[in-house]
């Protein structure tokens, strides 16, 4: 079965390719059958139990299920599907459909095909089918192609070559690509290698996870892509460094005992990460950029959950992945839809849509708290775990960091829906209307999701405790979690039901005091009637503050945003090509010095014969 | 001595540029006075801004000499070398004042010479600026000519509360009433 | 026995001067003959090597004279394999170059394809002979026709890069003579099995003299740092089916000259690494100086040499995963390379200096050729699922099998620097708007199947590696079994 | 029972009360005017004890307490800030350019008569009135407002046509949003 | 079912409590500063006619509809605060809903009203209340860090998240943790003044600028609600200090001693300091407290 997915996925993304020439309809339609029939034979039919073994080109490839990548599939396909149904309706009338089609499938299939890979040539295989596809879609555009494509495939270069020379070395170790004889030998090698495996592993995975020093590809990459597909990008594919990670983490570092430091140091870079993600995000003013870096620092989350690697630390990570693709890739869904109706994504440019696509707000509005992880939406219980994970096992400081980062957050979560939604309504923007059907219920599924594990983290919990005792972490359900009830390990607890019913119930009160009471006697103004000094604004005069807009808070940590990541690797690039222009000119298209080259050649070996032979 | 030397300079200068420029120098203080006609003001100013060193201009005014039916245009120029200003005017007919717009020698012209526009009715050929100025709505004709009557209009406009007609001087009265002396200070200001 | 392994150098040699005769019978036989030469020459050796693969290999004798005093041609799974490969590339190369520009005409024609079979012979000769003073000759053949190619479109630029590789090819001949003198004067033979059963009996001095002036000479014609500097000039003036023959033919006998050096003749331990060493230095610096360049095929023909810096690397190791690596890569740049510079032809086909700045936009006008060229990129970068990466993991796992993490690091941040290179191109060709001065050529019917099918094989491969794997491994073992190849020549004497 | 006739009587009575007793007054500063209002705020005459607090947007005010003369320009601002104002709302004109123009009476684009363009509910006396006057003023609107007499803004709603005619009458180019509460 | 109506009797008596108190202390306030100032003032009960009188004006206009939800949220903010903050140690009447939340769900849920606040200001459109959340946000960020320092350091050193157990820990060991833990003291009580922006803090208001920023466009109810809720939420934040450094408070008359006590820091601090600008307070926020805060850490690992 494992492979007829597969390969139902590859003929679906040719056949909706090649189907662009005859029919768009046909085309919408086989590509949503190229993805929701095997995503749905793939909850249907695949089992751990069910094993493919394949031997090409002398190699021995295995693709299977566990509950580990259940999980993770759960969230490729499940946000996939979603966002399948967006891109129908996002695509339309659009250029390239064709390509966009073949690459969405190409990637969901590289996905599953990375969660079902026993083997690491597999793993690798599908690893990289993915990051070219994904590469195409940056590209997708036509944008900045040389600066924003180039840099994000060269990290992800750097990282999958980095895995191929670890997958190379396990080979030369193990004899096998086999992921079970890895985790079963690694306990036996030698020190160096155990230190240069997760090393490696952890850069390759780092990329797609965007860790800090190697996430700046991230935010030119989220950007650029379509959005129905950044969706994908940022809450699915980037979990694929995820679950890298949390294979390496836990199923090799946990017997080592140099795992320990790793885990520190990884769990500091994604607390590291996650401030960083962070206070780049509140400058942005393109809703893009903003998600895009709210997306690395989100990250950083995850992984300082996995880095700590305690039940409940673990637990929380897992479960902020799950909520992040939920939110993300709602908030990215929604960033689209206001980009398909008023054709830009930039704050400074369209205010006030918040009469306009209602619909696209409440999304939003639900994934924004859910981002800020605040109760009752499913981010909160990510963020409680992972802060009570934290503290019980003596990560004073890092609670710290990340809650800086956590409370930041909040600059840019507001940032982001005044922006598109409130503040002035401007004439410009006055004949927008909500998105198509096909895209706003995409998003409010999505949404409600991330409200429904508020309440009932049970739900999700369960797969993840079963992920983790695959993994090999005892079960952790009654003293960590009930349906509806968490629990850290000093015993605390949170319950959240009676919390979310209090809330609903309060807030009911004061809507129907507010607005029944006053709703019908007050009327609706525009916002050009507000109190400005006597003044009425003219019509083109927009009063919507939104440029600098968090100008006061940058001001205080100017010190910390003078020094970028990115600008370092762009001098080591320039640094690098001028270099290379060097190189170049030793090459001076000169006959006489070509000869004189095999002269010194020749005296050169001559003179280091005994040392050469 | 120093000062009149310097202003005897200017005096020449400009007078052997501007042959019909009729000076003023009977002022005691660092101050001088031509008259030029409408025509050849852009170029007077040029000459000053650019040759003799007025390159701040402190001021666009107005004076309405209703009686000879002309508008005369005064541009106070001011020189941060020789600590020295200049006045220079032109008169305009008064029915219709017309003359050229200015601004590109000094930007801040641009603000006189809208009150000026607003004020007197003079129009300044190729003035970019709204309309409205300071008086917002104006309909009236331009306020600060002699021959408006402020307060027929005001009478005429507004509405006012009837007991001001008979209102006196009360001072007298008050006087009278308490046997005070109306103060020297305040004599001076009596009707 | 299908056929005999001297067909393959008799036939083209004989077809090269037929076509001016044939020529003046008609004159579109000019062109036919030649590709009906290779197509049985292909036929011809899929056959032989599908015999030998079962058989043996097979040592033919030329003119009676046996081995060690006469000249044999052996035709074993290795020297097969890179046989059926040159004429396989050949065959693709006159369908390609069928009415390739000035082909169009008779004389230009008539003059390219005679030149065209006299590489092929020469290629092939190097590869088949036993003796080190026939390959001299076939090294010349093949030496003279590519000078004489390279000048093919008669311009100044030509003729300067012809003069260059003129001038090296000479200072390679003149090496490649000193080498065969000093192993005749110490052996006495010039018979390769000969010379390699009596090597121990050679005073080391003399044996590594005669081993760099060997490497000299043929690693001139093998593109190895630094003795390459003809190729970017060549490959940049000459015709681009040339560009693919230099990529897939010449060079390709060239390093299997260098490694049968290596490997069966001389018994030097060091050579070895040497060859890794240099392979590495003319990896990185091909491929850094390919990064910065302005004209496409210059920057096809940096890349190339950097590929076969990569297969020095793999033939350094000197296992037999380093030498299946080494083949598959052969096999894989063959086809890879050939297909960039075909469709790169295509791309830049009207542009007088065929700078990579215009080949902007051009997937709007050619789709097939700029998708096919798109393919290729990501195939030679070693991306999968395509034919690249299988060769790719071949060699990385070979040289962690040997443990050398430092050449695996070495080798894939190269990899990074070239894939920088092509994507960059590939950008262009997708996603810039066309500057107006250059009009696109639609490729010709046949160039189009020649790409098709080169792209095809890269899937094939990239899918079914399988296909390929095994007459690789049966040929890289050939190789190493050293002194099976002494014991098959030789025991033709008795 | 809510609209029982006395009940509605205790209700106005309480919530009279509220209002006599917490005044928040967004003072239009035009003119010389505004200079006596924080002499009335801060420590000397110290209004908060009577529960009068400065406003900063006309939402949340009750009092328009306007120091000066208006020009016809200010005039439009005043109108604006009038009409955003909330029920119930008072207008204290303050000063003689207030009552009749003042010293301002014969000016081209100076108002005379406020209470011809805004319903004025007390005017205080004086140019300028001292702060004791100011207080006596609130003093006596807190007064109105007890006896529920202040009632400014029902009268400008009902004369709505008058008010905008006179207002329109000064300032032709309307261009402001309708008042329609 | 019994029980459920007790519950919920219980919890409408704890907001009109807290209701009570906390705008009683923002009257007082008001006559406290006014005596600093050499004034008479207002009355303390002003606050209530202030109140009442904005509860009886008409609000006829709204900007949409998150003006109306704003308010709500800012409402369930503080309910739920002072429902999950335990108001008195041991009475039937005030349980509440401690059980079932602990401290990191206080601090977070403690975000969500001003997040609703923010977004019914921002959908009025008027560039001050857009300002003014800027400003308020920012500065959320600077206390928030000594504070969830000094929250840290207590956590760590008594191994517990619930509020109601750090108060059985100080009734244990018979010392309240203002005085065993005096860094995180010193620490929560700086983050506090930034907590309930009077001034040098009260750069989200500033009605001098920014024409009271945030609420410039809501008058009538919407204010009255802001007021209430802001006044309930000062209790609740009152009472978490309390409960957490001073042993909590057996009675309600404890209960207004303490926190009375409470609030007159950040109001005399208040009266007699000039308004930061946003930078200003940031840094000052991550200058000293931080570092009392770090010293609280310090202090709860080595002890």
């Amino acid at each position: 079965m494992n492979y007829i997915i597969l390969v139902v996925f590859l003929g679906g993304a040719l056949l909706t390719f090649f189907a662009g020439k005859i029919n768009n309809v046909l085309q919408d339609i086989l590509f949503l059958a190229s993805i929701l029939v095997p995503a749905s034979l793939f909850f249907a039919y695949v089992h751990a139990g069910n094993i493919f073994n394949l031997t090409l080109g002398g190699i021995h490839l295995s693709l299977g299920i566990n509950a580990m990548s259940w999980l993770f599939a759960l969230i490729v396909l499940g946000l996939g599907s979603m966002a399948a149904f967006y891109s129908v309706s996002f695509m339309k009338g659009k250029e390239r459909r064709g390509y966009f089609y073949f690459n969405f499938i190409l990637t969901i299939m590289a996905m599953t095909g990375i969660l079902m890979s026993r083997d690491l040539v597999s793993f690798f295989i599908f690893w990289e089918i993915m990051t070219w596809s994904s590469y195409l879609m940056t590209v997708y555009n036509g944008k900045d192609v040389q600066t924003v494509g180039i840099k994000y495939f060269v990290f992800s270069a750097i990282g999958a070559y980095a895995m191929l020379m670890a997958i190379v070395v396990i080979h030369s170790i193990n004899g096998s690509f086999m992921i079970e004889d890895l985790v079963r030998s690694f306990p036996e090698m030698p020190v160096n290698m155990q230190i240069l495996i997760p090393v490696l592993l952890l850069t390759g995975f780092g990329v797609k996870a965007a860790i800090m020093p190697l996430h700046v590809w991230a935010p030119g990459a989220y950007s650029n892509a379509p959005m129905a597909y950044t969706s994908i990008f940022s809450g699915a594919l980037s979990k694929m460094g995820i679950y890298g990670m949390v294979i390496v983490m836990v199923s090799l570092l946990s017997y080592v005992p140099e795992g320990y430091w790793f885990r520190e140091v990884i769990a500091w870079m994604g607390g590291i990460t996650a401030v960083i993600g962070t206070l780049w995000a509140i400058k942005q003013d393109d809703a893009k950029k903003l998600l895009a870096y709210s997306s690395i620092a989100q990250l950083g989350y995850i992984i300082v959950g996995i880095g700590i690697g305690t039940p409940l630390a673990m637990m929380a990570g897992l479960f902020l992945a799950v909520v992040h693709a939920l939110f993300k890739g709602t908030l990215f869904l929604a960033v689209g839809a206001i980009e398909r109706q008023t054709g830009t994504s930039n704050f400074r440019e369209v205010t006030g849509l918040i009469r306009k696509m209602p619909w696209t707000f409440v999304a939003s509005l639900i994934s924004i708290i859910s981002l800020a992880g605040i109760p009752p939406m499913g981010g909160f219980v990510g963020k409680w775990m992972l802060y009570e994970s934290l503290l019980t096992s003596n990560h004073y400081l890092l609670v710290i960091v990340i809650f800086f980062s956590s409370t930041a957050a909040f600059l840019y979560c507001y940032k982001f829906l005044f922006g598109f939604f409130l503040g002035q309504e401007e004439k410009e923007w006055a004949n927008v209307k909500e998105a198509p059907v096909l895209m706003v219920v995409p998003m409010l599924i999505l949404s409600f999701f991330s409200f429904l594990l508020g309440t009932y983290p049970g739900i999700i919990l369960k797969p993840i405790d079963a992920g983790m005792q695959y993994l090999g972490y005892g079960i952790t359900q009654n003293h960590l979690w009930q349906t509806s009830v968490i629990f850290n390990t000093w015993g605390n607890q949170v319950v959240l039901q009676p919390l979310l019913y209090s809330i609903i119930a309060i807030f009911l009160f004061f809507l129907i005091f507010l607005t029944i009471k006053s709703f019908k006697q007050t009327r609706y103004v525009t916002t050009k009637d507000i109190s400005s000094s006597g003044e009425v604004p003219k019509e083109h005069e927009n009063l919507t503050f939104s440029v600098d807009f968090m100008q006061p808070f940058m001001r205080a940590v100017e010190p910390v945003m003078r020094r970028q990541i990115d600008k370092y690797y762009t001098g080591l690039a320039n640094g690098l090509e001028a270099l290379f222009d060097f190189m170049r000119k030793i090459y001076t298209g000169n006959g006489q010095t070509y000869a004189i080259y095999v002269i010194v050649f020749v005296v050169i070996l001559l003179l280091f014969k005994d040392i050469l032979f | 001595m120093q000062e009149k030397k310097i202003k005897n300079k200017i005096i020449k200068r400009v007078k052997t540029n501007f042959k019909d420029a009729r000076d003023r120098n009977d002022f005691k203080y660092n101050r001088l006075d031509f008259s030029v006609k409408k025509e050849i003001i852009p170029s007077v100013l040029f000459y000053l801004k650019d040759e003799m060193g007025f390159i701040h201009l402190s001021h666009i005014s107005c004076v309405d000499w209703l009686e000879e039916g002309e508008l005369e245009v005064v541009f106070i120029l001011w020189s941060p070398e020789e600590k020295i200003k200049v006045f220079v005017r032109t008169r305009l007919d008064r029915d219709n004042p017309v003359m050229d717009n200015l601004d590109m020698i000094w930007r801040q012209a641009n603000t006189y010479e809208r009150e000026l526009r607003e004020m007197y009715g003079i129009q300044f050929t190729g003035l970019e600026a709204p309309d409205e100025f300071i008086l917002e709505d104006w309909q009236g004709p331009p306020p600060m000519r002699r021959d408006f009557d402020t307060e027929a209009y005001s009478n005429e406009t507004y509405f006012h509360r009837p007991g001001r007609e008979d209102a006196e001087d009360v001072r007298e009265t008050i006087t009278k009433r308490s046997g005070e002396d109306i103060p020297d200070f305040a004599k001076k200001y009596s009707r | 026995m299908v056929g005999t392994p001297v067909l393959f150098i008799v036939i083209p040699l004989l077809a090269a001067f037929l076509i001016p005769l044939l020529g003046m019978l008609w004159k579109e036989l000019v062109r036919i003959v030649p590709g009906l030469v290779l197509a049985y020459m292909l036929v011809l050796s899929v056959n032989l090597l599908n015999h030998v693969l079962i058989y043996g290999p097979i040592v033919e004798v030329i003119a009676g004279w046996r081995p060690p005093l006469g000249i044999n041609l052996v035709f074993s799974a290795f020297s097969g394999f890179l046989v059926t490969l040159v004429v396989f590339m050949g065959l693709l190369i006159w369908v390609y170059s069928y009415r390739f520009k000035r082909n169009v005409d008779f004389e230009p024609a008539k003059k390219y394809f005679l030149l065209l079979m006299m590489l092929i012979t020469g290629s092939v000769g190097i590869i088949l002979t036993g003796d080190i003073f026939n390959m001299f000759v076939f090294i010349e053949i093949t030496g003279i026709s590519g000078y004489a190619l390279t000048a093919f479109y008669t311009g100044r630029d030509s003729a300067e890069a012809s003069f260059k590789y003129l001038m090296l090819g000479s200072i390679a001949s003149t090496f490649l003579l000193l080498a065969i003198m000093i192993i005749y004067s110490q052996v006495g033979t010039l018979n390769m099995a000969d010379i390699a059963s009596k090597m121990h009996t050679i005073k080391p001095v003399y044996k590594i003299i005669s081993f760099i002036f060997f490497i000299t000479a043929i690693g001139i014609e093998a593109e190895i740092f630094p003795l390459n500097g003809w190729a970017p000039d060549a490959y940049t003036e000459a015709p681009g089916p040339v560009g693919a023959a230099f990529a897939g033919i010449v060079v390709k006998a060239s390093v299997y000259a260098i490694v049968r050096y290596v490997y069966t003749i001389f018994d030097l331990s060091g050579a070895y690494d040497f060859l890794i060493l240099i392979g590495l230095i003319t990896l990185i610096m091909a491929e850094t100086a390919a990064i910065r360049q302005e004209r496409l095929k210059r920057m096809l023909a940096y890349s190339s040499i950097g590929q076969m810096g990569l297969v020095m690397v793999a033939f350094g190791m000197g296992t037999e995963e380093g030498v299946f690596a080494a083949l598959f890569m052969i096999l894989n740049h063959a086809i890879i390379k050939s297909l960039l510079f075909f469709s790169g032809s295509y791309l830049v086909y009207n542009s007088k200096h065929k700078y990579i700045k215009e080949v902007n936009g051009m997937s709007k006008y050619l789709p097939i050729t700029s998708l096919l060229f798109a393919l290729g990129a990501f195939a030679i970068v070693g991306l999968p699922p395509f034919a690249g990466f299988w060769s790719k993991l071949s060699m990385l796992t070979a040289a962690a099998d040997s443990n050398m993490l430092f050449i695996i690091a070495l080798v894939l941040i190269v990899s990074v620097v070239e894939l920088v290179y092509y994507l960059r191109v590939v950008n262009r060709i997708y996603f810039f708007n066309k500057e107006e001065k250059t009009e696109p050529k639609k490729p010709t019917f046949n160039a189009l199947i020649v790409m098709i099918t080169l792209g095809a094989l890269i899937l094939v491969i990239g899918f079914y590696p399988d296909a390929i794997t095994g007459i690789l491994h049966k040929a890289s073992a050939d190789l190493m079994d050293k002194g099976q190849y002494i014991h098959d020549v030789l025991s033709l004497n008795k | 029972m809510i609209n029982d006739k006395n009940s509605q009587k205790i209700v106005d009575f309480i919530s009279n009360w509220a209002r006599k007793h917490s005044i928040w007054v967004l003072g239009y500063g035009t003119g010389c005017g505004a200079i006596e209002i924080p002499p009335t705020m801060t420590s000397r005459y110290d209004a908060e004890r009577l529960g009068i607090r400065g406003a900063a947007t006309p939402r949340q005010a009750d009092v328009l307490l306007i120091t000066g003369y208006l020009t016809t320009k200010t005039l439009k601002r005043v109108i604006r800030v009038y009409e955003q104002m909330q029920d119930p709302k008072y207008v204290v004109g303050f000063g003689s350019c207030t009552i009749n123009g003042g010293m301002y009476y014969d000016s081209y684009n100076t108002i005379n008569v406020l209470d011809k363009y805004l319903p004025v509910d007390v005017y205080i006396n004086g140019c300028m009135p001292r702060p004791e006057a100011v207080l006596s003023g609130f003093g006596k609107l807190q007064q109105l407002i007890g006896e529920g007499k202040a009632n400014g803004a029902t009268k400008y709603k009902e004369n709505l046509e008058w008010y905008r005619a006179n207002q329109k009458k000064v300032i032709p180019n309307w261009v402001m949003p309708e008042y329609n509460w | 079912m019994n029980e459920l109506w007790f519950d919920i009797m219980g919890a409408i008596v704890t907001v009109i409590v807290a209701f009570v108190v906390g705008i009683t202390y923002m009257g007082l306030s008001r006559k406290i500063t006014a005596r600093v100032q050499n004034r008479k003032g207002p009355p303390f009960y002003q606050n209530f006619i202030d109140a009442l009188k904005l509860a009886s004006k008409t609000s006829a206009i709204h900007h949409g509809f998150m003006q109306h939800v704003g308010p709500a949220f800012m409402m369930i903010t503080s309910i739920m605060s002072v429902l999950i903050i335990p108001v008195l140690r041991g009475n039937a009447w005030f349980v509440n809903l401690n059980f079932h939340g602990d401290l990191i769900f206080i601090l977070y849920i403690m975000v969500f009203g001003p997040l609703g606040m923010a977004l019914g200001a921002g959908q009025t459109g008027n560039p001050n209340s857009a300002i003014g959340v800027t400003r308020g946000l920012s500065q959320m960020v600077g206390f928030e860090i000594p504070w969830v320092m000094a929250l840290v350091a207590l956590m760590m050193q008594y191994h517990t998240t619930s509020i109601v157990d750090l108060m059985n820990v100080q009734i244990q060991s018979g010392m309240w943790l203002m005085f065993s833990s005096p860094f995180a003291f010193i620490a929560a009580v700086m983050a506090m003044l930034g907590m309930f922006r009077y001034s040098p803090f009260d750069i989200v208001g500033a009605p001098q600028e920014l024409a009271s920023g945030p609420m410039s466009e809501n008058g009538g109810k919407y204010l009255f609600t802001l007021m209430s809720s802001g006044s309930i939420f000062a209790f609740a934040k009152l009472t978490l200090y309390v409960d957490l450094f001073m042993g909590g408070a057996g009675n309600l008359v404890e209960l207004v001693i303490k926190t009375f006590a409470l609030y007159l820091i950040p109001m005399l601090y208040g009266v007699t300091s000039p308004r930061y600008r946003t930078e200003q307070s940031i840094r000052w926020f991550w200058g000293w407290p931080t570092f009392f805060g770090f010293l609280a850490i310090i202090y709860a690992v080595v002890f």
